[in-house]
This record gives C-alpha cells, structure tokens and sequence, in this order.
C-alpha cells in the first residue's frame, strides 16, 4: 500500500503464462468431485454464496460418481451423451479441415468443451429454448439436429435453411430450441430473459436458457439481462462458459478483481453455482437444479461452468501467438469426452475396444453427412443460394424499393 | 367519433389492441402505475393487470432485448423510450438484432414489436429532450419508421405497428401531443379540439405503413414534410399564399415514394423539412430519391429546411426550431430560381 | 413454491406505499449511530462484505456524534457544511419558484439530500474530477461556486457560462472539479472510470469521483463502469445516491431482488458500503475512507448513500400521483439539516437563534444574487445569448458547412 | 520512403505519434499484447508500455466512455473497436456524449479521442464483420468522420485525427489493409507493394481533415467515393474507357465541398458509390448536396451505385458488393441521359 503522496499508476491485469511460460494453474482451487454440497432449489440466495466459489464435481479422476450431485442414470442415457460429444468434436475436425481446404470461409470449434451444451441440452423440455453463443453447438447434436444440415449451413450450399446469409455455425432452429445465433457478443442474454418473462406472461411452462462467454460478460448487456432476471425473477437459467480465453484476452480481464464469474450474481440476489464443465454429470446434475428453480417459478440461476477453449479461438486465430502450447495439457479438468469415457468403462457399460469402434462409426458417419451435403455443393463449388434470395425475409413483404433493387441486381 | 388529444388516440390505440389481442403487451420507465411521463399509457395496468401493463428498470437496452425475447416468444411488445433522445442505449439491440432477426434466421425467427418515442423540440427541453433521430433509423434495413402528425393517424398508425409482422419505430413528435402547434411560438397554441383531425373513430381501426397522405393540394411547389414539420408547412403555405401541395410522408421507411413522386412531377419544385440536424438527415434521402424520380421535371434546386447542425440549444430553441418564416424563404426560393 | 406444472406467472415489484395507503418503512432496517466498525482502507473486500448490509450512521437522534466513524472536527468547519446546505435550499427553493413564476423552463432540487454533495466535496482535493447527476449542485456549493452563475445558467441569460446552450442545472465547471451534467442517465460513471484511469496513466494523484441515482443503476452502462474499475482498479470513488425513487419507480424495480444496491459491488471485488445519506458527518468519514482508498492507490469504493428525494423529481413532476403525501414525513433518517443543526447545538457550537438569523441572512443573500442575476436577464427577459453562439463550439473551429448554415441563419 | 501496407501504416503512425506526444494512448479488445487481431498495434505494448497500449475488457461502450474520461483529463486517447459492425454498443457514448461535451459545456470541457475500426465487406465475413457505418456517424454533428483509401492517406490521416482537437470516428476500410483491391474478385488481389500509394514517409506527418483528393483526372463524369469503393472506381474509369474524374472523399465529415463542387460544375454528371446499404447513406446526402451546389450544371440524374438494403450475406457477398461492373453500368447510365 502506497503514501497518498506517492504518484497512481494503472494497474493491468496480465495471464501468469504467455508463450514461452511453464503453465502454472496452481492457484486455481479445485475441490475433490463429491465435495460440493447440494443446496435446496428453494434455498435462500444468500445462504448458497459459498457455492459461487466452489466447483461442483461428480467425476473422480478414477471415473466414480460421486457425492450429492451424482444422480442415478441409465447407462444408455450416458452412452448417449458420449456419443453426443464424440459427433461434436468429429464434426469439428472434419469441418475445420474442410475450411482449411477452402470449402468454406471460416469455422469454430468448441474442443474440449463439449460437455458443457451436450449435457445442458439433455435437461431441457420441447419448447424451451436456448440463445446460445457460436460455442453451443452442442445444443443442436444433443437435440438431434441433422448433421448434414449443419454441414449444409456451414458450407452456404443450397441444402442450408439460411439461405446462405449466414457466417459457419450461426446457426438458427426453433424446432429444436436454438435461437438464431448473433455475430454481436452479450446481446442474447437479455433477450432469453425476455423470452422466459414471456412465457411467464403467457402463463406458459417452458423456461429460457441463455448462454454467454467469460469475455462477454464485460458487456454492457450482460446487466440488462441480470437486472431484469432479477427484478421480474424471470425463469432463465443464465450459463457463463468460462473457458479461460476471449481470443487472446485472458478471463482475467473480464473478471477483474472477483474471484470467480459466479460471483457476478451476488449483486442481484441470484444464486450462482460453478460447475466443473468438463464433467458431464456435473454439468447435468448442476443444469437439471437450475432448470427445476425456473420451471417452478423459484427464479433465475446463474450457472459459470469452468472449462478450457483447448483449440485456437476460430479457423481466423493462431493462440500460440499469445498463450503457451502447453497450456492446453496443463489444464487441471482433463477432457470432457475420456473423463465420461472412464466412467462408462468403470461401470462396466463401455470398453476402450467399443470406443475405439464408436470413433469409427461416427467419423465414418460424419464423413457420410460431408459427402451428401459436399454433393449439393460447398461455399466455392456446386449449387448455392441465389443472390435473389439475399432480399427475402429483410421484411415479412418486400416493399417496393427492395423489389427495385432486386431487379436493379438483375434477379 | 370522439375529440381526442394525440395522447388519447395513442392510450386508446393501445386500449383497444390490448382487447383485442392478448398477446399484446405495454411496458417502459414510469408507463405502468403512473401510466408514462407523458400519460400515454396511463388506465392500461389498471385495465389490463401487471402483467399486460409494467414499469421496468432505467435501461433502454433492455427494454428492447427483454421485448425482441418477447417478440421472438410470440408476443407482441410495445415498448415504450420515455425521449427519442434516450434510445441510443438500446441502438444495438435495435440495428444489430431486431433488424435482423427474421433475415439472419431465414424467417425462422421474427421480431414483431413496436418501439414508441416522444421526438422534437419546441419545449425548452434543450438538447436531451428535443431530438429527432429518424435518420438514424431510416437507414436501417428491417426496421419500419412512422411518424404520425395527428391523433387520427396516431391511433391508426400505431394499430397498423402493432400489426405489422416486423420492428417499427413509432416517432411521436410531443410538440403536437396537446395540439396541432404551427411552429409560431407566439400565437396561443391551438387544441386539438378545434381541428378536424382531433376527430377520431371510437372503433378499433389500423392504417396500413407506408402511406404519404397529401395533406393540401397544389400547383405551385411539393412540400415534404412529417410529424410537428406538416403543421409547420401548412402554415408556411398559407403564409406564403402559394399554391404549395403539403404532402405528410406518415412513413418515413419504407416511403410512399409514387406520392412523392407524382406530386413532384406535377409542381417541378420541391421543397424538405424536417427538425433534425441537416447533414444525413432524412431530407438528404429525400432530396435524392426526388432528383433520382424527377429529375426531369425539377425547375429549381431542391431546398432542404432543417435544424441546424449543432446541439438542440436551450435558449435559442427558437433560432434552431425550423419555423414558417424559414419555410416561406425556401418556398419564395424554389419558386424564384 | 409451485411445483413444475403450475404455469408460470410474471412477478413485478411493486413499492408498499402507493397514494392513500399508510407509509411503512418497519422493514428497513436501520442500525443505531455508531454501531457500524469502521474496516481499515486496506481490508480485504471479501471480508468488509457485511458493510453492504449495514448502514454507517454517526449522528444519534440526540445529536450525538457516535462510534469508530466520528471524527474530530473542528467546529467552524461544521459551520460550513450547515450553510453550505441551507444555502443549497434556499437556492432550491427560490429557484423553484422562479420556474413557477416562468422565468426558467425547467428546475429540479436536491431537497432532503443536500448532506451527500456538500459533505463528499470537503473531503476532495483541487484538481479532482466529480462526474455528477443533475442532483449533485450540492458539490459547486460546498466548492464554493458563485450562486449568481448558477442563476444565470438557470436562467439561461447572457452571464450563463454555458451560453444559454443547456437546461437548468445542468452545469459545468473544470476549476471547481464539476464535470458537465448530462440529460442522458448514467453515462458519466464510466467516463469518471476512465478519467481516474488516466489519472494513473500519467503519475497524477488526482481523483475521480462517479455519481448515480438508485433508478439509474439500472442502465448497462453501470457494468461498464464497475468492470473497467475492477480490472485496472482505478482511482475512484462510485456513488450511488438511494433517495428511493425514480420519477414514479421505487427503488426495489432497480434493485430487484438484491438487498441493498451497494451489494452490486460484490459481484466485481469491489469494497462497498452504505452510509446514512441524511448523516453530514457519515457521508464525510465514509467519504474520507474511500478517497484515501482511491488516492493512494488501493483501489475503487463503491457508496450507497441511503436518502430520500423529498421533493418532485422535477418542476415537471406530481409526486402525489404515484406516492403518498405522508411518505416524506414517515422516512426514517430525517432531514440533514436538521440533524446537523442538532449536532451543532449539542456541541455548544450554534444556537436557534443563530440558525434563524443565518437562514434570514442565507435568504436574503440568495435574494439578492438573484436580483443581480435577473438584471442580467431570465429565459424571457433581458439579455440572452443569441442564436449565433448556438454555432461555437461544435467543433474547435467552426467547418465552412457550419459558417454556411450560420450565415442562413442570419447570424 | 517505405512500401507498407495499410496495416504497416497505420502501426507507423501508432508508434510516431505515441512517441512524440506521451498523452497518446493505444486501447481496445486483443490490442495490447496481442497487438490487434488485424495487427495494427503490434509492438506497441513491448515498446511503451502496458500503461500506453493495453488490453480491455469486451465492452464497447466501456471502452469509449473510459476513451472519454481520458480525452477529458487531457490525455489523447485512440480506441481500437475491432469490427464497425460491433460499435453499437457505444453508439450512446459517442452520439450523446463524445460529439457533445465541447458545446453543452461551452468549450470547459473538450473530447479530443479517435476511434478506430475495420469497415466493409470483400472478405466472407458475413453480417457481422462487414458494415459500413459512416452515415450513422455523418448525422452526428460534432463527429468528424475520415476513410483513407491507402497506406500514405492511412499514415497522415490517422496522425491528423489524433492532433484534431475533437472527436474522429476513423473507419478502416479491411478489404484494403493488404492491397488495393478493385472489385474484381476472380483476379489475384494486388499488394500494396506494386501501388504508388503504398509508398508511405517514414518520417511523423499529419494531413489535414475535411479535404478530398482527386485520384483520376476527367471531363465526362464525377465519380465521388471514399475507401475500398475508390478504387473500385478506377478500375471502373478504366474498364468504361469514359474520361472519368475519381474523386476520393477521405474525409467524409466535414465534406469539401469545394472539390466536389468544381468537379461535378466542370462534369455536369455524377456517380455516387459506396459499399453501405443505399437508403439513408452517405450517398443521400452527397446527392443533396451536389444537387444543392450544382443543380444548373447537372445534365443527367445523379445515381448511386451502393450495396442493396439487405443485411451484407456470407455466400452471396458478390451479389452485394458495389463492383467494376455496376460503377460502369452508371457510368454509362449518366452519360446517355
Ligand atoms: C459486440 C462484439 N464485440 C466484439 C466482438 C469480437 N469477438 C468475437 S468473439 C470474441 C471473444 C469472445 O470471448 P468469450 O466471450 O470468452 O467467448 P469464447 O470465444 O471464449 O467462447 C470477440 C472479442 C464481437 N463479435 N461482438
Ligand atoms: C438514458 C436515459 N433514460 C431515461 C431518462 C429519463 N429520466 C430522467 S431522470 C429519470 C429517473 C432517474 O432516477 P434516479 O437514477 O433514481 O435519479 P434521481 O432522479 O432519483 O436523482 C429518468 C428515467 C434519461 N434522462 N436518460
Ligand atoms: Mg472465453
Ligand atoms: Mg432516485
């Protein structure tokens, strides 16, 4: 602590591990799978603080269960989520290789984080829905969403429902509760809390899930959606994925002086849990408490589920320019797909020869999927979304100076 | 028929849309016990229930993303920025989701909802209270802008919102809440009780967007006008004791560009106002568009009468405010050249 | 709590006391004077949490001056302050009616809230920069600013330093630390974040203070201010003013279901306290500690001042439409007049009859600077700034299309 | 002399006027250590400083505001936001408070600030990482508003808005951070390297705001333009083999009007291009004013040539984006009317 007398400076935050750096994550306090209590879904907020700073987690290193989170599931229910998640991270590497070919302009990949949406999605009724970011795609798979069809989005051909306008993975489907993803970060919190205020309104049941990045939550918005979720008690279930990265920015920045993103919550009487996010169980034990509070009617919760962005930030992004390769297998919380795996085989339902196979069967389905939709075309090559298409749906009906300019293009 | 203030037409407007459509749902600062700063709302909660009618927390931003969610659920918001002046929090939410919801998700999603403001100066508000951001809509694709300029069209246009499948921004020039005010500032400000406009159906009625309505016949010169600058022309009109044909665009996006167009034809000469500052301002759409349209029939140069580039000043709301006499020079000047 | 097929419901706040119901503030709880503790200015946020919930209070109902809060003060300078208050009302009030009267076109009190700004400007140093709301004239008072300008920017005549150009009461002044008010809420908190960062950037020691109302903590812009002051932890004090409405809102609408809005602190590390804001020597001991927290570099302070707008929000207001008549009389905290006054009297240290004589003196005083300013002119007599200034200043030098457009002007 | 490209000289100018003037300080997402996710600040962190180049949190609206409490103190602060189509968010700090400050406080306070941002399309970007927003900005009086079109331009203005002692939103053309490129996607994309124009002064220079520079002599027609769509317009100058003088704007608020003027008076016809959606653009108020100034010498309509009023597409980008072939459609347009 300086004199008054002594002359200010700025104070920036800096990651303890740039490139070059050994990766250290030893101040970051990981409490035993099991550990964490199991509050109440009713319990008043602020008796439940010590969950903001705590990490809710089920899967041990050795693959048990454990503690008050651990529900009894079906093995099938949870072969499932493996599959879930080895289709998403297969989609990933074959349409990141694609975009590397020049199929099309642009991917992103949620590696490493594919238990986060996959296992949130398993907890949700039809016709709730979700405002994800571009790194839930998750939600989709896990709903049963046409991989071809988001090949077929990713490629702009003429099989994409988006016609074409859309960047890779924006995606957008009400049938499956993916509300149409925007380029613009923070926006989509505000509006899931609309979306449950609502549903309230209408004296409807289904709740809203809004999903948002460590970074983003330096926007602006991200107070709109805390102050309205707080004041109406909106039935949202509110999800900060903190995956350590903005970019090159690290979550430290957006955090500030807290000490965790849960904490953010504290200021509005909401409850906030953290979630190891890449325990599957935990993360559906954590959603299915959230989701059970907004269904209810109890209120909104605040989830920050703490993983790592273990790929570069998109196909546009090289992270070995600001952070360490090595950072990645430092990262304490394993990967989400083996620590489920582990699990499975411990309980006798999975064996690494059934792995070995279902790895073949989904990349080969995968593969399948690419081909069909490759053979309507990809963003350079084959059949695509013509640019007359580019002037629908700006309105319900065209006015007239769109019609002008339409023909004005020639279409 | 009932004698209704703009401000009545507008509570009634939202009255009857409610009755008719429970998915239509009314909220903003101060619009739900108290019924808004300018009572524009006020007997709905009371009418309605909270949960129809409701105050919300000082944010703009997410005044329009908590009503997109709404929209995108399937109601039908009327959200309510207590100044135009005060919308810029939520222009985000506004260009860069409302927007662009139906498009982005190929009509999987849409976004039909109405964002209400009062606009214009004319009250000693100073440069916070007084502005008129059309301009800065307009040039958003997606969004529909409606400027009414009398209670007959303030109830109709706001049920044709409220009915429109799209975002529209529904500018309601407060000069003209209590009456039809000319733009002379030292005459007693007429009621609207006294003008033929005032006169409003009782029934439920919604005038389709995208209408120009010719509010006075000419030979002489077109006048392009909207909201507190229609009453303004009028005046300038008959001050002038030209044959001026005052046309009330009503809407701004998309514009009713045959009527512009066809009258513009007829006089050769064609004179804008608007209230806002003049650089980019709508006028600047208009004049092109006319040049684009009429090119060949224009005798004179297009005037644009306008605020001035600066601040909306307080003192010198006068200086700024672009009055009759201002608009009488422009018409003397496209008649002359 | 409803089980989870009971349709939902939306659930909007609503104050207890509406016109013709009895005021009711049991449930605000208020600890005696001198019951707070006083954390040192280096204490762990984490561990000052409770100072959120509680209020410091110094002044007892007696006049006492109380507990770990109570500095040693010189009488004289108590003096000040009490003038500086009656001042500030007396200016309010002969203000108030000279709106009545239409010689201005707007105007807008601080009444029953003068303590906060006049006790926060003493304990700040030449040079630092408040980033004030249009109910803070209080710190121009207690800076010492010429009544007569004020008038004259209120009347909008040709002494008005800001050239007739703003609504009343919307000052500006660099040499007295009283950055420019804005019309448009809550974007200056932000701003006095930066200006602080800026502070530190160049080795200054100069300070910047952000002021809010409780309705406006509600804006996004709010976050802004919090995150960036949490991340470079900038040298600033962040106010937030509770006089309990906004316009017709009561606080709980901005509030939601936090306890208290210095909890909003919380969610970012930042220390946070809420003070008794109709106690002048509260707000100046609370104040002290949060500057000399800013100034010597420890980091930003969050204040909730809690107090009661006794007034219409505005000329433009009925408070009667929307909350009851009794409601001023029912508030718990009183009035900081008064309660200062009564400190004063206790000490020996003033008399009623010296209280009388200087509200005659402050009375007539403001009088005839209101004279002098009248001569000058009102917005509807006498000299004004003329339509010509109207075009300086939007730029350092003036663009030909502005020269232009002053010329048509016929200026 | 050095070849740079338009990113080079933009990091030039960073460097030179940061170490002339210690006031200056080089803010904005993933622009400190990383150096900007275009690169335009690389270097710059390791070189003065984490105090004087730094990191921010995503906050757009923090990141202007905080730039505003800076200027204010009297630091002269440069604001990376790092696409145009994210600058929303600080929409209300820039329109309600940067362009302000000086004239609601009568020149007490002062708001000298640059922000700067990547604008345009040309690369798949989609809706998000490829507006243009300049009219949103050109409304907004107490904003100057500059586009460069090339590395020297790029060097001189930025260094020219960082002197100016008010408010300057400086938009980036990315279509041409690596080259000068043309319209003409199906060809390689040239680097600035073979350009005169990528021949930039090592020594710090500053050009002035508000003056146009003509890229191409003409007599049949003005084509007015201003960043990626300049040279565009060259390229269409040369494939209509019409003797077209190109004007590059550069500084779009405030206008020369002078340049326009002479030009357009000497012409008699003229083209208006730009990437931004048509209606309520730049190009309105360009077409106003030439209307406006040279309504006698006009002898054909005036037309635009502008992305359609539609949302940028992914797939379709070419479809949208203003190229060689429709600049020349009215280039022949204007000349047989
Ligand atoms: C309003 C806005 N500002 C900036 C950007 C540019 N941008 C895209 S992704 C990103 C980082 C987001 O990080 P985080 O929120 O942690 O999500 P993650 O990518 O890690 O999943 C940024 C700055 C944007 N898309 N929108
Ligand atoms: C951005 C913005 N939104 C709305 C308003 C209109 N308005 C002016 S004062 C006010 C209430 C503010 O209440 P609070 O923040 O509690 O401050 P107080 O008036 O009580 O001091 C409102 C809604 C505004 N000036 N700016
Ligand atoms: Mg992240
Ligand atoms: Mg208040």
């Amino acid at each position: 602590m300086k004199d008054d007398d002594a002359p200010l400076s700025l104070s920036v935050p800096e990651p303890k591990c740039r490139p070059g750096d050994t990766p250290d994550f030893s101040d970051f306090v990981i409490p035993k799978a099991g550990e964490a209590r199991r509050p109440e879904i009713d319990e008043d907020p602020e008796e439940m603080r010590d969950m903001a700073f705590s990490i809710v987690r089920v899967l041990s290193k050795e693959g048990e269960a454990l503690g008050p989170w651990a529900e009894e599931l079906p093995s099938d229910l949870l072969l499932d989520g493996l599959r879930h998640m080895m289709t998403m991270r297969a989609l990933d590497e074959r349409m990141m290789t694609a975009q590397r070919q020049g199929k099309t302009s642009f991917y992103l990949r949620c590696l490493g984080e594919e238990a986060v949406a996959c296992a949130f999605q398993t907890t949700l009724d039809n016709g709730d829905m979700n405002f994800p970011t571009y790194r839930q795609s998750g939600l989709l798979i896990a709903s049963g969403y046409p991989i071809r069809t988001m090949i077929n989005q990713i490629y702009s051909n003429c099989g994409d429902p988006l016609k074409g306008r859309q960047l890779p993975v924006l995606y957008a489907d009400k049938a499956h509760g993916f509300f149409s993803v925007s380029g613009n970060l923070g926006t989509q919190l505000i509006q899931a809390v609309g979306w449950g205020m609502a549903s309230a309104i209408a004296g409807d049941r289904k709740i809203a899930v809004g999903w948002i990045g460590d970074g983003s939550t330096s926007e602006s918005d991200f107070h709109a959606a805390m102050v309205f979720a707080s004041t109406y008690s909106a039935p949202v279930v509110l999800n900060i994925v903190n995956n350590q990265w903005a970019i090159s920015t690290f979550q430290g920045m957006a955090r500030g002086k807290a000490v965790t993103f849960a904490e953010r919550g504290h200021g509005f009487g909401i409850p906030a849990l953290r979630v190891d996010g890449n325990d599957y169980l935990a993360v559906r034990a954590v959603a299915k408490w959230a989701v059970a509070r907004a269904r209810s009617g109890i209120g909104p919760t605040l989830i920050e589920h703490v993983t790592y962005r273990a790929g570069a930030h998109s196909s546009s992004d090289d992270p070995s320019a600001y952070r360490s390769r090595r950072e990645r297998a430092a990262w304490p919380l394993g990967d989400p797909i083996d620590r489920l795996k582990r699990h499975l085989v411990r309980i006798g339902a999975w064996t690494d020869e059934r792995h070995s196979q279902a790895e073949a069967e989904i990349d080969a389905m995968v593969r399948e999927e690419q081909a069909a939709s490759e053979a309507l075309g990809t963003l350079v090559s084959g059949g695509h979304p013509s640019g007359r298409d580019m002037f629908q749906d700006v309105y319900a009906e065209m006015p007239p100076h769109l019609r002008r300019q339409r023909r004005e293009a020639g279409y | 028929m009932s004698q209704m203030t703009m401000i009545e037409a507008i509570r009634n407007a939202h009255d009857l849309a409610m009755e008719r459509d429970d998915r239509v749902v009314v909220f903003g600062e101060d619009v739900g016990y108290f019924g808004g700063v300018f009572r524009c709302t006020s007997g709905l909660q009371e009418k309605f229930g909270k949960h129809r009618c409701f105050d919300t927390p000082i944010n703009e931003s997410g005044i329009v993303g908590a009503a997109i969610g709404m929209a995108v659920y399937g109601l039908r918001p009327v959200a309510e920025i207590q100044f135009a002046d005060y919308v810029y929090p939520a222009y985000d939410q506004i260009v860069s989701e409302a927007a662009r919801i139906r498009h982005r998700s190929a009509g999987e999603f849409t976004c039909p909802l109405v964002i209400r403001m009062p606009t214009g100066g004319g009250i000693f508000g100073g440069q916070t209270h007084s502005q008129s951001p059309e301009a800065l809509f307009t040039h958003v694709c997606g969004l529909k802008v409606v400027v009414p300029s009398n209670p007959q069209d303030a109830k109709g246009l706001l049920a044709g919102a409220i009915e429109d499948p799209d975002p529209v921004i529904f500018l309601e020039p407060k000069r003209l809440y209590n009456g039809p005010f000319d733009g002379h500032p030292e005459r007693p400000s007429p009621p609207w009780r006294d003008h033929p406009l005032g006169e409003v159906e009782d029934e439920y009625y919604a005038l389709p967007l995208g209408r120009a309505s010719i509010r006075r016949d000419g030979a002489d010169l077109t006048v392009l006008a909207y909201g507190t600058m229609v009453h303004v022309a009028m005046a300038a009109a008959e001050d002038s004791g030209l044959s001026a044909e005052v046309i009330d665009l009503r809407t701004l996006l998309p514009l009713d560009e045959e009527a512009v167009e066809k009258s513009v034809k007829k006089t050769g000469r064609c004179v804008i106002v608007h209230e806002a500052t003049r650089t980019s301002g709508f006028g600047a759409e208009l004049s092109a568009v006319v040049q684009e349209l009429c090119f060949y029939s224009l005798e004179a140069p297009i005037v644009r009468v306008t605020g001035w580039d600066t601040p909306y000043p307080h003192a010198q709301e006068w200086s700024y405010f672009p009055g009759p006499a201002r608009v009488v020079r422009a018409m003397r000047q496209v008649m002359e050249d």
